[in-house]
């Protein structure tokens, strides 16, 4: 018999870049802001790390089994997930956090809607969203391991859980209730006004009414060393990997720019509250510490890495535009006007439950029509 | 100003901190059952609207004229406001099936599922919180319970468009068997809920 | 007990009521409305639980959707086949007793050589839209393989057999004709119970070529055509075809036919047909 | 660098072209035996006119034209007609073909072969003379040319455009034409202005093939003239450049209504190869029997760009460059983003064989869900939502996939390309048209009925 050969529909070219290959890059893009947590938290930081990654790609599997599809764990993104769910945790958390937390990713987030592609919610943050809810004290937790850094607010930090009466001495010297705590994000949330006098070293606070920051306190948080979470302290390592994501064509610029513009730019426009010694003011318009809000907290990591999550963004460039704008504006009213320090997790997240309206709203003209496509729903 | 700020904060509360679905899960019966299209999300959450916006006016008014002056208003305020609501959706159901088949056909037949749904109750309770401010006066009470019912609605439209958004986005996914249809969406439901804790504390 | 309090509520509660119902007595009147009656009656069989499963707002919107036919009548999963057969009966669209029909697969083809390997979306449709190499087998009139009737079937009545050849169940099959419009090769058919005797090939091929490439294919020989006394069967284009308006079903040519290509399922279909009429005898005694 | 002029979306697949770039055009083996397929253009297939054992001379008629959206087939060699009987097509159905046995001769038909000025043709004596030719669009469409330059009443064609951008992988033929017979492209050109009485000429060449830029340009200057503007244009490079509509965009930036034809925008687009098949056939009196077929693929020893009588079995020529049967696992008529694959090394080559590939690697369809990843989107030619497509595809919903635009696609596989969920689109793209117009034709004849 004649030689068989094989027929395929076409194109017979393919990219070679398939889910893999996006999901180790993806990978290799956060390498650089664990290798800084390693540095700057210690070994334990990469043991929550590993419990969940292991415990996403287990999860995966055991979800896979349960629902009798193939396995797909070689595809990396279940690692992914463990990852970026590992970097929105505190350093020193307990162990069941991250397990907790990846199964309810992996478990709930995900293969209850059918698995990659099909959640509508980022996974990670779904997991850090639950988590949230059910240890807030774990996640909140104002225990950090000792720094390595040299910068006048670790000392400060030092200082609040070595020697409390220490701190409520230097807030006499000042002659204002200084509180500071652990992350430049709660700093913000939680300035007061100095009346002009003498100001604590490394602290945030408000004078004139309006927030002051250093230059050497944004250097200092954009280069990773302050408090925070395992993956999102320094904003240059994550800025690498966002990069070269970029480079490699694995993202488009279109989420991250229109996020951390809208950060910036509506950091600097509205007015914050802050505590003036007896009631709630505002400081003024356009004054906002814009540039401490994009380096400080989770905003790269969300604007780079989680916004960006393919199943759970918009298709469309204008799309994309669009919600990035979105979790920008979110983000900053979580931070300014809402209960926590942190707006990038919930706001990625209720831009993801926008998305399909989003995606409807963007559809593009079709070409050679004056409309876009409209299938009945 | 003053005022314009009392207002806005309302209107925030209403649709998101406080949403009736997400935050405070009222209604969740309507929100499952006609959230799977687009199109009759959309019409349930105007007829939504519609109901909270008159059940907040015919609530306060019996509350203000009738409940109070009898001292009624700690043990009668739920049976005679279901009793009210029901009557005048009801009511308005009819004239509107005959005065306005358009509008009867876009809302009308949404309306007697909500006519006594606990979101509408729900909202007619909160409203009670005004009237128990000190200094206000009947007319700003009664505007704020109106202002509250729209909005307390758009919030309540607002979950239920989103959601139906998803679930058609889940109708081609393969999501497993056992969680097709209902399971599904009260999971949707709660992530969707857990994303609204993001409006927490936002005053 | 505070009996003024309790006669003031008692009071003020009737005093609602009486308004309201008033009110709504006189609306009533005032605003009738004059509606198709069967969604009156449609909506009382319906179980008025307003859940939303059928994905119309509520119950008596899915009647009018039953009754302006936008809807089918079997979408409510509360009321079940029970609420589904009454909803029926008020539609007017009551199946009247006739004799089953099922679904047959023309090509018996199992075992025809592949022509080339077909990687793509595994569906008979698929693999002969142009430029698809039309077909994998080398038999080009022949069953396809991949199972497209089989997942059409909405009463699962379809399976693939181990040579990727679809049996038909009987017992499931409905003759509801959906495995015809999905077969791209136009294999499957449907046809009375009573009609028993089938040529289960389409190839147009010349006979050496059929001999060649398939075992139960018609090769044209002709056989079947001097056997039938009723002149009933004739080759036309390489391919044996039965005239039904003569054929009498005797099933000689099925005895001659050197390839198996022609069938006759009577002895299958009337035990089949006999064990489902003591089956309903007994139901009703 | 400035903007080079380009249209909204694409791809970029590495192009693979250096394989058979170099290659001179040389002319193929002529076979013994040549089998010549009635069907090898759009619309109906020729009918034979010649009997078995007949003698026939190389461009005489054997398949006359039916109707007219339908072309003449000729004889590629002098020779006896064998038999006629059946062979392969490219799109996998079968077709009419008659059998010639070749004499060696080569002799020319009588008025064949025979150099001939066209200056004082009329618009209508060119068309007749293409439509005799049997010329039809060698990009691989294979449209009958004399159809496309005669518009209905009423419309007028502003400017033609020349196809020289030959974006899919592989494929060199066009431009290794370009490179060696400049001066007939563009006479083809003039030829083709004069017959649809435009004064506007431009070729599109992509950005990576400069020096066929640099030839054609040169040309055109040479031979412009006031009334005969002709202008070579380089284009941006990015899959499907190539395209019909996606050429007009980039050059004249104008889009065709949906459901409509280029001619409605005043456009005329035509393929190089087609250009010098009408110089070939108003200048040297030949009709169409041999086209350039770039023979290439990582399991061809020496790709070539061979000159192939029409119906020389694509075997032939791919033994003739010293194809690895062992190796090849999948052989593609045209180019790997829109060819076809095919399993018959008997079937004969055609006029819109532009290219044989023999490829190594099966590039098996092992699809995931959608992941979203909107790469689909961004790389769609035509603007659709490819992702939405292939899942309803998948579904099974393909009379929904008519409301998502699927009609509008131009199968051009730009999404298939780049989807990493490696997701057969384009076959359920197909898959879904195949459904519609089926559904429409049952409509059609429910409508008839009633």
């Amino acid at each position: 018999m004649a030689k068989q050969f094989v027929i395929t529909p076409s194109p017979h070219l393919k990219t070679k870049e398939d889910i893999g290959a996006i999901m180790r890059a993806v990978c290799l893009a956060l390498a650089p802001a664990f290798i800084f947590a390693l540095y700057r938290f210690g070994y334990w930081s990469i043991a929550v790390t590993a419990i969940a990654v292991v415990t996403a790609v287990v999860t995966e599997a055991i979800c896979q089994r349960l629902r009798h599809v193939p396995y797909t764990v070689d595809d990396y993104s279940a690692v992914v997930t463990g990852l970026l769910l590992a970097a929105v945790l505190p350093p020193n958390v307990a162990w069941y956090v991250p397990f907790v937390g990846s199964i309810v990713a992996i478990g709930i987030a995900k293969h209850c809607f059918g698995g990659l592609g099909c959640n509508i919610w980022n996974p990670a943050l779904m997991g850090r969203a639950f988590l949230q809810a059910a240890f807030p004290t774990e996640i909140n937790s104002g225990t950090w391991p000792a720094a390595k850094g040299e910068s006048l607010l670790t000392s400060i930090y030092t200082n609040i859980n070595g020697s409390f009466d220490f701190l409520v001495e230097s807030a006499k010297q000042v002659g204002a209730d200084v509180i500071t705590s652990a992350t430049p994000l709660e700093q913000l949330t939680r300035v007061v006004d100095v009346a002009g006098k003498v100001e604590i070293p490394g602290a945030i606070y408000v004078q004139n009414g309006v927030i002051q920051v250093s230059n050497s306190q944004i250097f200092d948080v954009f280069m990773g060393n302050t408090f925070g979470c395992i993956g999102e302290i320094s904003a240059l390592a994550l800025l690498l990997g966002g990069i070269y994501l970029l480079g490699k064509k694995i993202i488009t610029w279109h989420i991250p720019f229109a996020y951390i513009a809208t950060v910036a730019l509506l950091g600097w426009i509205l007015p914050a509250p802050y505590s003036n010694g007896e009631a709630t003011a505002y400081t003024a318009w356009f004054t906002g510490p814009w540039l401490m809000h994009v380096v400080g907290g989770g905003l790269f990591i969300g604007a780079f890495f989680m916004a960006t999550d393919m199943v759970t963004s918009p298709m469309s460039r204008l799309g994309k535009l669009l919600f990035g704008c979105g979790c920008g504006l979110l983000t900053i009213v979580i931070r300014i006007y809402g209960g926590y320090p942190e707006g990038v997790c919930y706001s990625i997240l209720l831009m993801n439950t926008v998305v399909p309206m989003i995606d409807c709203w963007t559809r593009p003209r079709v070409y050679g029509t004056a409309k876009a496509s409209c299938p009945k729903h | 100003m003053e005022q314009a700020v009392i207002y806005l904060k309302i209107i925030f509360a209403a649709v998101f901190v406080q949403n009736f679905v997400l935050s405070k899960f009222l209604g969740l019966c309507p929100f499952i059952g006609v959230s799977k299209k687009r199109s009759s999300a959309i019409g349930m959450g105007l007829a939504v609207i519609f109901v909270m916006t008159l059940a907040s006016a015919a609530t306060m008014l019996i509350y203000q004229y009738l409940l109070k002056p009898f001292k009624m208003e700690f043990y009668l305020d739920i049976v005679s406001f279901i009793v009210v609501i029901a009557a005048l959706v009801q009511f308005v159901e009819l004239a509107m099936r005959k005065l306005a088949p358009a509008l009867y056909k876009a809302l009308g037949i949404y309306l007697p599922l909500i006519t006594t749904n606990c979101a509408v109750l729900g909202v007619t309770q909160l409203n009670l919180e005004f009237a128990k401010l000190n200094g206000i006066t009947l007319t700003d009470c009664l505007l704020r319970s109106i202002v509250n019912g729209v909005f307390a609605g758009v919030g309540f439209t607002l979950a239920l468009v989103l959601m139906a958004g998803i679930r058609e986005r889940l109708e081609s996914s393969p999501v497993p068997e056992c969680m097709q249809g209902v399971p599904i969406a009260f999971i949707a439901a709660a992530c969707m809920a857990l994303a609204f804790f993001g409006f927490a504390g936002i005053a | 007990m505070d009996w003024k309090a309790l006669s003031i509520a008692l009071g003020s509660m009737a005093g609602i009521g009486a308004v309201l119902g008033i009110v709504l007595a006189w609306g009533s009147k005032r605003f009738f409305v004059k509606v198709d009656e069967r969604v009156e009656q449609v909506e009382a069989i319906l179980p008025g639980v307003n859940c939303g499963a059928c994905g119309f707002p509520g119950c008596s919107g899915y009647a009018e959707a039953i009754v302006t036919s936008e809807a089918t009548m079997t979408l409510c999963s509360p009321g079940g086949a029970e609420c589904a057969h009454d909803i029926a009966r008020i539609m007017g669209a009551e199946v009247e007793a006739v004799e089953p029909k099922y679904a047959l697969t023309a090509c018996q083809g199992g075992n025809v050589p592949n022509r080339f390997d077909y990687s793509g979306v595994h569906d008979c449709r698929a693999a002969v839209v142009p430029g698809m190499g039309g077909g994998i087998k080398h038999c080009t009139y022949g069953c396809i393989g991949y199972g497209t009737c089989a997942r059409a079937c909405p009463f699962g009545a379809i399976t693939m057999n181990d040579k990727q050849m679809p049996v038909i169940d009987e017992e499931k099959c409905t003759g509801c004709g959906r495995c015809v419009e999905v077969c791209p090769r136009d294999l499957n058919r449907i046809d009375r119970e009573s009609r028993t005797v089938f040529v289960l090939c389409t190839s147009h091929d010349k006979g050496a070529v059929t001999n060649k490439i398939c075992d139960h294919g018609c090769i044209a020989c002709k056989k079947c055509e001097q056997e039938c006394p009723f002149d009933a069967i004739h080759v036309i284009d390489n391919l044996a075809v039965i005239d039904y308006e003569k054929c009498k079903l005797c099933g000689k040519c099925v005895d001659v036919c050197p390839k198996g290509v022609i069938v006759n399922l009577r002895k299958e279909r009337r035990a089949r047909k006999q064990a489902r009429e003591t089956a309903a005898k007994e139901a009703t005694t | 660098m400035a903007f080079l002029k380009t249209f909204k979306g694409g791809v970029h697949p590495p192009d693979h072209k250096q394989l058979s770039k170099d290659a001179a055009i040389t002319e193929a083996m002529v076979p013994e035996l040549l089998t010549v397929p009635m069907a090898q253009h759009i619309g109906k297939p020729a009918q034979p006119v010649v009997k078995v054992t007949d003698e026939v001379k190389r461009g005489q008629v054997i398949g006359e034209s039916q109707g007219f959206v339908s072309a003449n087939v000729h004889s590629p060699v002098s020779g006896k007609v064998k038999r006629i009987t059946e062979c392969n097509t490219p799109l996998g159905t079968k077709t009419q073909a008659i059998l010639i046995e070749n004499d060696g001769q080569d002799t020319w038909a009588e008025g064949c072969n025979v150099e001939s000025n066209p200056e004082n043709l009329t618009p209508k004596e060119i068309r007749s003379r293409i439509a005799d030719a049997g010329i039809v669009g060698m990009g691989g469409a294979t449209f009958p040319t004399h159809v496309k330059l005669s518009p209905p009443e009423g419309k007028t064609i502003d400017t033609v455009l020349l196809n020289g951008v030959e974006c899919e992988p592989y494929l060199t033929s066009d431009y290794r034409l370009m490179l060696e017979s400049p001066d007939t492209i563009v006479k083809g050109l003039q030829l083709v202005m004069r017959a649809v009485n435009c004064n506007n000429g431009y070729i599109g060449v992509e950005a990576n093939k400069p020096d066929a830029f640099k030839i054609m340009e040169k040309t055109c200057k040479e031979l412009s003239s006031s009334d005969a503007r002709l202008a070579a244009v380089m284009l941006e490079v990015k899959y499907p450049q190539g395209g019909e509509k996606q050429l007009i965009e980039a050059v004249l930036n104008r889009e065709v209504p949906s459901g409509r034809l280029p001619m409605d925008i005043g456009a005329l687009v035509q393929n190089v190869g087609s250009s010098h098949a009408i110089y070939q056939a108003c200048y040297l009196n030949r009709p169409l029997t041999e086209r350039i077929v770039a023979v290439t693929g990582e399991a061809v020893a020496e790709p070539a760009n061979l000159l192939a009588r029409i119906g020389t079995p694509i075997g032939d020529l791919l033994r003739h460059c010293r194809f690895d049967e062992e190796k090849a696992v999948k052989l593609i008529c045209g180019g790997p983003m829109m060819g076809l694959a095919h399993f018959d090394l008997e079937m004969p080559v055609n006029k819109g064989m532009s290219g044989l590939l023999a490829l190594t690697d099966a590039s098996d369809w092992d699809f995931r869900h959608c992941i979203r990843c909107g790469r689909c989107v961004d790389g769609c030619a035509a603007h659709l939502l490819p992702s939405e497509l292939s899942i309803i595809g998948e579904s099974g919903r393909f009379l929904d996939a008519e409301e998502a635009n699927v009609m509008d696609c131009i199968e051009c596989g730009a999404c298939t390309y780049v989807c990493p969920a490696r997701r057969p689109i384009v076959q359920w793209i197909k898959l879904a048209k195949q459904e519609i117009m089926k559904e429409r034709l049952r409509k059609a004849e429910q409508a008839k009925a009633v």
